[in-house]
């Protein structure tokens, strides 16, 4: 069955993704999350739920779980690593560039994985500020 | 555990090819088509392969061209036939289920203003015989249909549309891609009317880098590639003697007990088959069930998981699979089979294919069904998707 | 004795290349597209190999490109550059005096509305520069010219059709057929201005049925086959694994130690060279002598006796040996290359090529030179023709 | 230097032909012959001349030579050993396929040196009927 890979250096996984793909971490669903956001879907192969926990507009707690592979895996391991313990706006600035050099590297095939991963903390943290303004005014950027 | 469960990708070599091999690299490394006793000697093992493969399909030896792979053998059959009978006709059929081996060769011939009708299959993979009898025409001269799919296992009805073919007005040669069949379903040229038929030494645990093309008697066809001179005029280029050889020797291993290596793979067939649906909900196999179905195909979608995931899973315990999944790929499409018959993309993203060989054992497969539920248990504990959601 | 003079057909393959394949046959044996670890481990062998190659003739790694084998290598350079510049230009360049597995792919070229020009070459078979300065126009897009020329040694001037072709307006692609070069006569792209140059592992004791293109980032370039899928998107189809390792330790063999294995060739050309004009009468050397000459190449004709006669009684002694002599073909006709020379058709009939490699020893150069002026005596003493004739 | 074989039967030789290859029959010069004639030329790459030595129309002694191929070699030989013991009548008689089956089969791209031998052959032949001719009359078929 063949998935119709065509240059080497797009599809090798660092030693930092194996590891995270064997033992992630943050995974699973958290009990009261402050915000929930889902980005991906199935049809199209990868899809990724993200739950923050907020106290003082710092992240105290950050789970995912993922329908993808072992780089979307991987991604969502690193981002809700490199979350816990920031400030909402220290957060938002997570780039692509450092998720995937937190993994040593991603494969130019799987930079659509770290995307993913970004896209959902980027959902969750506006829908957080959404239901925030809701309530106070908040700084925006 | 080591547990080698992607024979359909390719295999491991035989210690017997090996041993075969040895001496055609050291003393007997002469080239073929020089007249010295080296090279009559590289010439006489190039002619007893032909023999070798040429029984173990019913053809002549002189209608076997050893190439580099199914893939050049499937290349120089379509393009080859085609260029040569264009005066003819631009008109060739095959399907939507062939192997990219196929496929590519056939966009080649689209750009060179052919024209190509691709045959619709059933949920399980079968193509429509109504479909193919009414696509025919008098500028039809090609079918090129595969013996068993590579992804699902499906045993088309390669004799039917021979006769099919057989019975039209005006020839229309017919090419089977056999790559996925031989060594594991019986094949006949003859009696299933075949013109021109591509096989591959590595999925029989013969050496890479070789394969052949069975091409009848007087099959009109022009080369596709260009070069050195060589015992076959349509493949130049130095002949890989050493290859050519271990892949007879591969032959001969599968063939010497047929029955009973086909036997072997389809008791653990239906040993992985049945271990899988009684312990593992939500599943889906592709492809039918008993005789049609190779003896070497298993496949299954695991719901709610991703492919990819449960391949380096299995990996990492040892087993060695393949996926219809896509999540790695360029376009991000999964498996063109699985679309084909019909299989939904999310389901189709969870597909995995377990291909044996004779050499896997009861022990490997028990190993296998210790292992994937825990896997699939894993990976669904932490999928965003519930079960039930498709 | 046994001794082998035709390494310039294909060499016997080094202990070392098999040890080096061995485990690629059975534990590596993987598919290197795939992304489990057996997969993976066979594609950081044929990376690794591509360093090597590159290495040795100063590319980058990702500018190989792994073959079935210098005709295969030859017909993608000049087929697959010729239709990627189709709209620039239609006229190509190359010799009379190159290798089949070149002259076939012109001669497809020019039926499928390409014009191609051969450059003379003069009595030591050097190409012409002027005459390519003076056919070189605007629609130029191709010049393909040898290295060494395989059947009498001449080391064309590579570097200086380079610096011509570098030197025009518009780019003029440069491919070079190698094969006989490598691991012989010091090659370096960026010296010498080549875009794509052509190799071959059973040249230089690796195996059969794997060579490599060197294609110059950014060159434009059609694939010529089409297929299953790859790493190298130019060559569809499994990669063969075994064999691409087994090419980069016959190159690491070579290249190790170079200097010196090149010496030891030229000095037992210089001797088998001496042994015959001392010992035999009435002989006409082919190519140059000294420094333009590959150390690997010695070619004499014996006037008054037909080659394919000499070559079968040095068989029956124990030593390989090729004919310029065409008794044989059906077209009865001698080498295009003696005949681009200028050597008189009788005298071309008794053309025979020794080819060296550093595994050939002085003892058996000795031995060559006791056997062969028996044979030619002897087949001297049943010719109808004179001394004297020619 | 690549002679331009392509297929396999075409060049195989039997072990009746590398016999007389190795140890050719009837090679040299013959002193005194009835007749001699030569066929082929140099710069086609084969060429034989056949001595016969004649007596009351029965050729007693056949000798060749031959510059040419191992078949080439091959066939001078079983010719020149065909024709002894013959009346010339009998050996104008003799047939390219005998010739051939006498060597075990000659490979295809080969045939020419079969009829070579045969031309030469007839030649000589020819050459005596029309020495004779001028002598006294003889039957020509
Ligand atoms: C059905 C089918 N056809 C063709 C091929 C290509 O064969 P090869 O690797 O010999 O080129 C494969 C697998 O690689 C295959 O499974
Ligand atoms: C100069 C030259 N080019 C090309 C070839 C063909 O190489 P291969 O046998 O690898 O196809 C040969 C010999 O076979 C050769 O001598």
């Amino acid at each position: 069955m063949p998935v119709e890979y065509t240059e080497r250096s797009l599809l090798k996984y660092t030693q930092q993704v194996i590891e995270l793909f064997r033992n992630p971490k943050n995974v699973g669903e958290m009990e009261n999350p402050t915000v929930t956001a889902t980005e991906g879907d199935a049809q199209c192969g990868d899809m990724m739920q993200m739950s923050l926990k907020i106290e003082n507009d710092k992240i105290v707690d950050a789970k995912f779980l993922s329908f993808g592979c072992a780089a979307n895996i991987a991604t969502g391991s690193i981002v809700t690593e490199l979350v816990k313990g920031k400030t909402v706006d220290e957060a938002e600035k997570l780039s692509i560039k450092e998720i995937s050099s937190a993994l040593g590297g991603l494969p130019a095939l799987k930079m659509h994985c770290a995307v993913l991963a970004y896209k959902t903390l980027k959902k969750a943290i506006q829908e957080y500020r959404q239901k925030n303004v809701e309530g106070e005014k908040q700084p925006h950027t | 555990m080591k547990v080698y469960l992607d024979n359909g990708t390719t295999t491991q070599v035989a210690e017997e090819v090996i041993d075969a091999m040895l001496p055609y690299f050291t003393e007997k490394f002469g080239h073929p088509i020089f007249v010295y006793s080296l090279g009559q000697e590289a010439a006489d093992a190039v002619e007893k392969t032909q023999e070798i493969i040429a029984k173990t399909i019913n053809a002549k030896p002189g209608e076997i061209i050893f190439t580099s792979g199914a893939t050049e053998s499937n290349d120089l059959a379509i393009r080859g036939i085609a260029y040569a009978n264009r005066e003819k006709g631009n008109h060739i059929i095959t399907t939507r289920v062939e192997n990219p081996s196929v496929l590519r060769v056939c966009e080649k011939l689209e750009r060179d203003g052919f024209r190509i009708d691709y045959l619709d299959v059933d949920p399980q993979g079968f193509v429509n015989l109504d479909q193919l009898q009414n696509l025919i025409n008098e500028k039809t001269i090609l079918v090129s249909v595969m013996h068993v799919n590579d992804e699902i296992g499906t045993i088309e009805p390669i004799k039917e549309i021979g006769k099919i073919l057989r019975e039209q007005k005006h020839k229309i040669y017919f090419h089977v891609n056999a790559a996925a069949s031989y060594a594991r379903v019986p094949i006949d040229v003859e009696r299933m009317s075949i013109d021109a038929m591509s096989i591959s030494a590595h999925k029989i645990h013969g050496p890479k880098g070789v394969g052949a093309l069975y091409l009848r008697e007087n099959t009109p066809i022009e080369p596709i590639t260009y070069g050195y001179i060589s015992l076959f005029k349509l493949k130049p280029g130095t002949e890989n003697v050493p290859a050519i050889v271990g892949f007879g020797k591969a032959a001969e291993l599968a063939f010497d007990g047929f029955e009973k290596n086909v036997e072997h793979m389809r008791k653990l067939r239906d040993k992985l088959m049945a271990g899988i649906e009684e312990k593992i909900q939500h599943v889906m196999l592709h492809g039918p069930r008993g005789d049609k179905r190779s003896p070497a195909n298993v496949n299954y979608s695991f719901k709610y998981v991703e492919g990819e995931s449960v391949l380096l899973h299995l990996d990492l315990n040892g087993i060695s699979v393949a996926t219809g999944s896509a999540c790695s790929t360029r376009k991000l499409e999964p498996s063109h089979v699985l679309t084909a018959i019909g299989v939904k993309p999310e389901v189709a993203h969870g597909a995995i294919r377990f291909t044996l060989s004779r050499y896997n054992t009861a022990e490997e497969i028990e190993y296998v069904l210790e292992v994937l539920p825990r896997v699939i248990d894993n990976l669904r504990k932490i999928s965003p998707i519930k079960p039930g959601a498709f």
